[in-house]
């Protein structure tokens, strides 16, 4: 469904990613893992498109979405769950939502909001308020929900656990589980490495802006090296 | 009593211009959070070149088109050429462009229509209104009608429909507004046309009161910069109210303290206001935390 | 902020000390004058914009006060121009630190009209008050002296202005590599950050902009006396605009952009005058060819692509 | 041999272009004129212009680049008082002669030695207006000034020669340069008591908002400008609110009017046909110092038979008897304008065109 | 006597009581947590006590002085440290300057001195550049010691954040999420600099929602939901109240 091959992104005179190749099938549930800096947001913003790729070529659906503007990729289902969450601060949570549906018709967004307040009842009972106010961990169910209003058919999600509390961090895993079996394809890169892993078909391993490792997620979790270097094991 | 009416008409009249000019503010600053220090130039375009194209001899309608189109045009190619190249720069820098851009604009209309003075005919005639005393324009109800149209448009735009939101979201965060799939270019382009072409459908509604030539649009873009401030930047009845609020201020300052200091009475009263109200009479709360 | 930032500094001082042997004739040394006075305020005025990120555009308002002080003062009530200029200064100073409590509550659209606004209130009581300050129309202003010598030619001046930007220089580098200086770009950075770390923010954006405008009226007072005439032109509204696109041109938190937006906006005037009716529009355009080529401003983009500390 | 250099610094841009802007165009046209005639001297003039922008600290740095680096002969401009009184100090020390083409009366008295100016000062307009008030009968006035330079100035000499012409001033009202609307100003006016006349003291557009003001209100008082009107854009700006209003003003600006026996007549038509030819706009009064200071510079050095600067200035002064659109010139060494209250005119609008008031 | 003890503290914004009437103290050297779900209230009780928010009602006091409502900047100066959820890095300086900016308390902060470069000042700084080096060695980021903060990747910059407290000389310090974005092998490498920070006498505040860290390091924890205290106690007794398992844990921990 998703081939990159060879890309690269630059920060200014610094590459950040140098020479990615990496292949998602559709349905298929893939997990990034590597350490800070080694370039994973950077590789998720790059193919959403609102990262400059210097060089390499993206295809998505057999497409070659290489130069597409952001809202275009948007369009053909690639959402993102961006690092940082990146909610519009000053508006309401319901609106937040609502342009997270920005670009699908306006008969399927009420039942699409129910499916995310059911999933984070939390944000029903604030939909009202500003998105800024929110907590950090109630930000983080947000920019998830957004993403989902706008029935991706891939998903990439950037750290979606990060400072979620426990019983949450069950919840959002399963969220993508049943997103799993519902046929979504899911790009994954999380710091929670071994869950990720766990749930994910294949996993890739980056470091410094390469792919250094791939494998299914059981060999991957099994991997001395990413034992070490990832799982603190 | 009927000078105090009178000293109200007065800076309603003059404050309704300068809120159509603090609309202009609004509308961009809330697609880019940019100050646009361009839109008194638009305010001039807009009643220039009616001038120019009536006396052209092209009949009224088709000027006044025109009026509006040519500086529509002119807004969205300084935001192309000039304000999409610089995203995500700093404010004061994008604060100069603008500023470049208005002397550009004024330049050019200087060396192409002359530095001359013009009028143009009133709507509905010269015939003062009288009330209880005191006289009001035909004009100055034109322009306060247009000015509560564009309020009220505005305030349904941004506030009831998906595209003023993602307007907002753009200025609030363009990454994640990508991320949503809303092309924010394109928000940024219609943004400036907008508001160019608000800006030239003022400047089309009171040279009929102020006159105008090359050079009104500094002194409009200043207070409608004031007016947008002092009513909370992105909020269109704030940038209504500020506009008024200056107006009558200058007025009743006029009338009643000083004409020497008509136009530093407003600055301190706005600054008394400022401490008390940092974000202006209807400017959000922040919404930033920690 | 490397060691190789006094560098620039001797450059500076070099082409001071061999300027004057270069130019063709006074009118450049006069050009050369006015650059310099230019850039010691812009200097103060990029400690404020540029490293606090706190914006001013009254800054001419400050700048009126000194020159008007140095007008007014001898003229009206017989003082010694230096005590003119101390007590402009002190007048500013105080002026300045009575309203930044205030003002420095707001923040940026919303500082940047309320300076505009005390700028343009200074500019209308210079203006108004015409029984002192000769109104619109301006005033002359009598020469000054220094320790029984009076600074008549243009040689005189361009030492003494020299060597006023030189200590500027040297002086700005010194602040912005201090504890002093880097509270006040961590106040930039992050308010909230600076302030958990012990800077007193409201104290850090009054004193530099206490400082920034003392500097802005003592060279309003050196200005006034070396060109001899003040308008209230001085403390216009222009003014303080063409100060700031100086910091923003050159480039902001950058000691050495505030030389070059100084010297390239004030000959560019001079420059553009021959053009006949086209000034505006040359001007104008040459603002957004380099705002748009180089936002961050001249010196460090300059720096950044040639790989230099700015 | 080498042209004669003609330094000039007017506001040609900015809030008194309405000035500066016909002085330049009279400027070039008749600089080029008197070159096809063959200069003078039998030498070429050649102008080197700068626009200050109407600010009066741009003027004082361009004149030290006229003066340092172009090295012009003589100096003619400043289209503002505050230009011309920030350049004055360069001059003198200089020893250059300057001819100001501004108003008031500061940069004559007193008289200082390179400086000469060609307009009526502002404390004429006041005296010539001030006369048809007291021939009317008028002692009660309101004066409503600009806060610009010109108005300032005016307010200043209109207060100080009032009582010469038993005249008390119950109201002192100003409005800005810039504004839209004075009708708060007029509308105190109007509610002070006794009130028989109002006097604006202002230029360009401003005045033409006030008469339209005026009109609006319903004042019906007799309305009063000062030469700072003298154009044929504010009949235009003013349109029929302009009727009845009355100001005093240079002949050039009734130049078809004036009776066939008058000196100025053959003066004022030629240049004002030239000008219109030429630039397809309306003559102002303005353009005409611009005139009258270039054709006294030839005439005196015509007569001082050098460019030497010192001899020149001399001539200037020596001028007796010039006509020129401003009126009768007579310099002395006391007397830097050379004008008097008689070349003057006092001028009324009737039916949408100028007359003259007998 | 506690170090620090919070008396009844509320806060309410607009309608929301994002904190309500919580009481606790903390003795001196121990490692005390915050937990509690999203939204209980646990940045907000860091605001309250750090001086960014003013307390509707309730008291804080440090060493039995009151310090509610008192502004950050007068609270470092005795000794109160933090870090943020929302990083507040200043992305205009480099890295080694901003933890620099954590010992401004400790320097002559004379701006007229400073502009005349007294050797006093100088030869301070400079002591304090390696200062800050050996900070950000000892926070693991000595590969980031030449860098612009700008260019550093997230989980960087929470380090960061964590050694600009720490060059405060801290006697009390606060973190928030200290390991969020981390992956568990920098987890422990975070848990064992918090360690280390304890050891030396700083008495550390943490909220985090990695269990197996709270757990290993915090010798009391604070569980607050919906702004109010839950409850209080030690690791175990924690872990094991029925309540805090409904509303936080899950069967997970
Ligand atoms: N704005 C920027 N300017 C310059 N360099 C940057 C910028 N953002 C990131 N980098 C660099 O790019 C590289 C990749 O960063 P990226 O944010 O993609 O890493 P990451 O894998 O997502 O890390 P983390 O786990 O901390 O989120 C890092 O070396 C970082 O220093
Ligand atoms: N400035 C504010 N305005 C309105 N509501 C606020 C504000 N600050 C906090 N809140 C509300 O207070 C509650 C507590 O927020 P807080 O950030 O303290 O939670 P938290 O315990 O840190 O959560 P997390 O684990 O997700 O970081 C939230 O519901 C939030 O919406
Ligand atoms: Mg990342
Ligand atoms: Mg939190």
């Amino acid at each position: 469904m998703l081939r990159v091959s060879s890309m690269e992104s630059c920060y200014g005179r610094i590459k950040a990613l140098k020479g990615i190749s990496l292949e998602v099938r559709r349905g298929e549930t893939v997990a990034l893992v590597g350490a800070n800096g080694a370039g994973k947001t950077t590789f998720l913003r790059t193919l959403s498109g609102v990262q400059p790729m210097s060089a390499g070529s993206i295809h998505f659906d057999g497409e070659d979405i290489s130069r597409l503007r952001s809202d275009m990729r948007m369009r053909r289902g690639i959402c993102q769950s961006p690092e940082g969450r990146q909610v519009f601060g000053p508006l309401s949570i319901d609106d937040n939502l609502r342009l997270g549906a920005y670009t699908q018709p306006k008969h399927q967004v009420e039942g699409d909001l129910e499916k995310v307040f059911a999933m984070f009842p939390i944000l029903k009972e604030k939909r009202k308020l500003p998105a800024g106010t929110l907590s950090g961990g109630q930000q983080q169910m947000l920019a998830i929900g957004r993403a989902l209003m706008g029935r991706p058919k891939m998903l990439l999600l950037d750290e979606p656990s990060m400072g979620l509390a426990p019983l949450l961090v069950e919840e959002v895993f399963n969220v993508v589980k049943t997103l799993k079996a519902q046929g979504m394809t899911i790009l994954l890169v999380e710091q929670n490495a071994f869950a990720a892993l766990a749930i994910a078909d294949r996993g890739y391993v980056l470091e410094t802006g390469n792919v250094t490792l791939t494998g299914t997620g059981q060999e991957l979790i099994s991997n001395e090296q990413v034992r070490a270097a990832y799982l603190g094991m | 009593m009927a000078q105090f009416l009178q000293f109200l008409f007065s800076g309603m009249t003059v404050g309704a211009t300068y809120a159509l000019a603090a609309l202009g503010f609004t509308l961009i600053y809330n697609a880019s959070n940019v100050i646009n220090f361009a839109q008194g130039e638009f305010i001039m375009l807009g009643g220039m070149l009616a001038v120019f194209f009536t006396q052209a001899g092209l009949p009224l309608p088709i000027a006044l088109v025109l009026a509006i189109l040519v500086p529509a045009i002119v807004g969205v190619v300084l935001e192309k050429l000039a304000i999409e190249p610089v995203k995500g720069a700093e404010t004061v820098t994008l604060i100069i462009i603008t500023i470049g851009a208005s002397l550009v604009i004024r330049g050019l209309i200087q060396v192409w229509l002359g530095k001359g003075t013009h009028s143009l005919p009133a709507f509905s005639g010269d015939v003062p209104i009288e009330i209880l005393g005191a006289t009001l324009m035909p004009q100055s109800l034109w322009v306060l009608g247009v000015t509560g149209l564009v309020v009220v448009a505005l305030w349904y735009f941004f506030s009831r429909t998906l595209h003023g939101k993602a307007m907002l979201a753009t200025s609030f965060n363009r990454l994640a507004a990508e991320l949503v799939g809303i092309n924010t270019s394109w928000v940024l382009f219609m943004s400036f046309a907008m508001s160019a072409a608000l800006g030239a459908v003022g400047g089309i509604l009171v040279t009929p009161i102020t006159l105008t030539s090359y050079d009104v649009g500094i002194m409009l873009g200043l207070k409608g910069f004031v007016a947008a401030v002092v009513g909370g930047l992105g909020n269109g009845l704030g940038a209504v109210l500020g506009g008024l609020l200056v107006g009558i201020l200058e007025a009743m300052g006029a009338g009643y303290i000083s004409s020497a200091y008509k136009d530093a009475i407003p600055f301190v009263l706005i600054l008394f206001m400022l401490f008390f109200m940092p974000r202006g009479l209807f400017g959000g709360k922040s919404t930033d935390r920690v | 902020m490397k060691k190789n930032a006094y560098v620039g500094l001797y450059i500076v001082i070099a082409i001071l000390l061999v300027l004057p042997f270069v130019l063709p004739n006074s009118f450049y040394v006069d050009l050369a004058i006015r650059m310099a006075i230019n850039a010691v305020i812009v200097l103060g005025l990029n400690l404020l914009i540029g490293f606090a990120g706190q914006i001013s555009m009254g800054h001419a308002g400050f700048l009126g006060i000194g020159a008007y002080a140095s007008a007014v003062l001898p003229t009206h009530f017989g003082w010694h121009p230096l005590l003119a200029m101390g007590a402009g200064a002190v007048a500013t100073g105080l002026l300045a630190a009575l309203v930044a409590r205030p003002i420095f509550k707001l923040k940026g659209h919303y500082l940047a009209m309320a300076t505009l606004g005390l700028g343009i209130i200074i500019n209308i009581v210079l203006r108004t008050e015409a029984a002192l300050t000769g109104g619109p129309d301006g005033m002359p202003v009598p020469a000054l002296g220094l320790l029984g010598f009076e600074l008549s030619s243009d040689k005189h001046w361009y030492w003494v202005v020299a060597l006023l930007l030189s200590v500027s220089v040297w002086a700005s580098l010194n602040l912005i590599d201090s504890p002093f200086g880097r509270a006040l770009r961590a106040l930039h950075g992050s308010e909230v950050a600076s302030q958990v770390a012990g800077v007193d923010v409201v104290r850090y954006k009054v004193s530099i902009f206490v400082i920034s405008a003392v500097f802005a009226s003592l060279m309003g007072s050196v200005t006034a006396h070396y060109v001899g005439f003040v308008t209230p032109n001085f403390a216009d509204f222009f003014h303080s605009i063409e100060l700031v696109t100086m910091v923003v041109i050159g480039g902001m938190a950058s000691v050495y952009g505030s030389l070059v937006g100084a010297v390239l906006l004030t000959a560019l005037p001079q420059a553009l005058a021959t053009f006949e009716g086209w000034e505006t529009v040359a001007f104008g355009t040459i603002l957004m060819i380099c705002m748009i080529f180089m936002p961050r401003g001249l010196v460090p983009t300059l720096a950044a692509k040639f790989g230099k500390g700015a | 041999a080498e042209p004669i250099k003609i330094g000039s610094v007017l506001s040609v841009t900015g809030p008194a272009a309405f000035l500066g802007d016909p002085e330049l165009k009279t400027m070039q046209m008749y600089i080029e004129e008197l070159n096809k005639k063959g200069g003078v001297l039998g030498r070429q003039l050649q102008l080197v212009h700068y626009d200050d922008g109407s600010d009066a600290n741009k003027a004082n740095g361009f004149a030290k680049r006229l003066i340092d680096d172009d090295k012009v002969d003589i100096l003619i401009g400043g289209t503002t008082t505050g230009s011309t009184m920030s350049m004055v100090p360069l001059a003198q020390k200089a020893n250059i002669p300057f001819i100001s083409l501004a108003g008031a009366v500061i940069i004559i008295e007193p008289v200082k030695s390179w400086v000469f100016k060609m307009a009526h000062t502002d404390r004429m307009a006041a005296e010539k207006v001030f006369e048809d008030m007291q021939k009317r009968g008028i002692s009660k006035v309101a004066l409503l000034s600009e806060t610009s330079g010109f108005g300032n100035s005016g307010k200043k000499e209109t207060e100080g020669v009032a009582a010469k012409y038993g005249i008390t001033l119950v109201a002192n009202e100003t409005y800005g340069p810039k504004d839209t609307d004075a009708s708060p100003q007029l509308t105190k006016i109007k509610n002070t008591a006794g009130v028989q006349a109002v006097f604006v003291f202002g230029l360009g557009q401003g005045p033409a908002i006030v008469t339209k003001n005026y009109k609006q209100l319903g004042i019906k008082l007799p309305l009063y400008h000062s030469h700072g009107v003298a154009s044929e854009e504010f009949i235009k700006l003013a349109g029929p609110s302009a009727e009845g209003v009355r100001f005093p003003a240079a002949a050039l600006l009734v130049a078809d009017k004036l009776p066939a026996n008058d000196p100025q007549k053959p003066v004022v038509t030629a240049y004002a046909k030239a000008f219109k030819d030429k630039w397809k706009t309306d003559v102002s009064t303005f353009g005409g110092h611009a005139y009258d200071g270039l054709m006294l510079m030839a005439d005196a050095m015509t007569r001082a038979k050098s460019t030497d600067k010192a001899k020149v200035r001399d001539a200037i002064e020596a001028t007796k008897g010039y006509i020129g659109t401003g009126g009768k010139v007579n310099m002395s060494a006391t007397d830097h304008m050379g004008l008097d209250l008689s070349s003057f005119r006092l001028l009324e609008v009737k039916n949408g065109d100028w007359t003259l008031v007998q | 006597m506690a170090l620090l003890e919070v008396k009844q503290l509320s806060i309410q914004f607009g309608g929301v009581k994002a904190v309500q009437n919580v009481s606790f103290s903390i003795e001196p050297g121990i490692v005390y947590a915050v937990i509690g779900p999203n939204g209980a209230g646990k940045t907000t009780l860091f605001n309250l006590i750090t001086g960014v928010y003013t307390p509707t009602s309730g008291s804080i006091l440090l060493d039995g002085e009151s310090i509610g409502g008192k502004p950050p900047n007068e609270l470092a100066r005795r000794g109160v440290a933090r870090t943020f959820q929302n990083l507040q890095i200043c992305m205009n300086m480099s890295a080694l300057e901003n933890v620099m900016v954590g010992a401004h308390l400790r320097l002559d902060r004379n701006p007229l001195k400073a502009a005349l470069r007294f050797p006093s000042i100088k030869r301070r700084d400079a002591e304090l550049r390696e200062e800050s080096a050996e900070l950000m060695r000892f926070v693991g980021l000595e590969k980031y010691i030449e860098a612009r903060a700008d260019s550093m990747p997230y989980g960087a910059l929470k380090r960061l954040e964590i050694a600009r407290a720490l060059a405060l000389k801290p006697r009390i310090i606060f973190l928030d999420e200290p390991a969020a974005g981390l992956n568990p092998k920098e987890t422990i490498e975070v848990d064992e600099l918090v360690r280390k920070v304890a050891d030396s006498g700083v008495t550390v505040v943490l909220v985090e929602h990695d269990m197996k860290m709270v757990m290993n390091l915090s010798d009391r924890i604070l569980v607050l939901d919906y702004g109010k205290k839950l409850t209080e106690g030690t690791g175990d007794e924690v872990r094991k109240n029925p309540d805090v398992i409904a509303a936080y844990l899950g069967t997970h921990a």
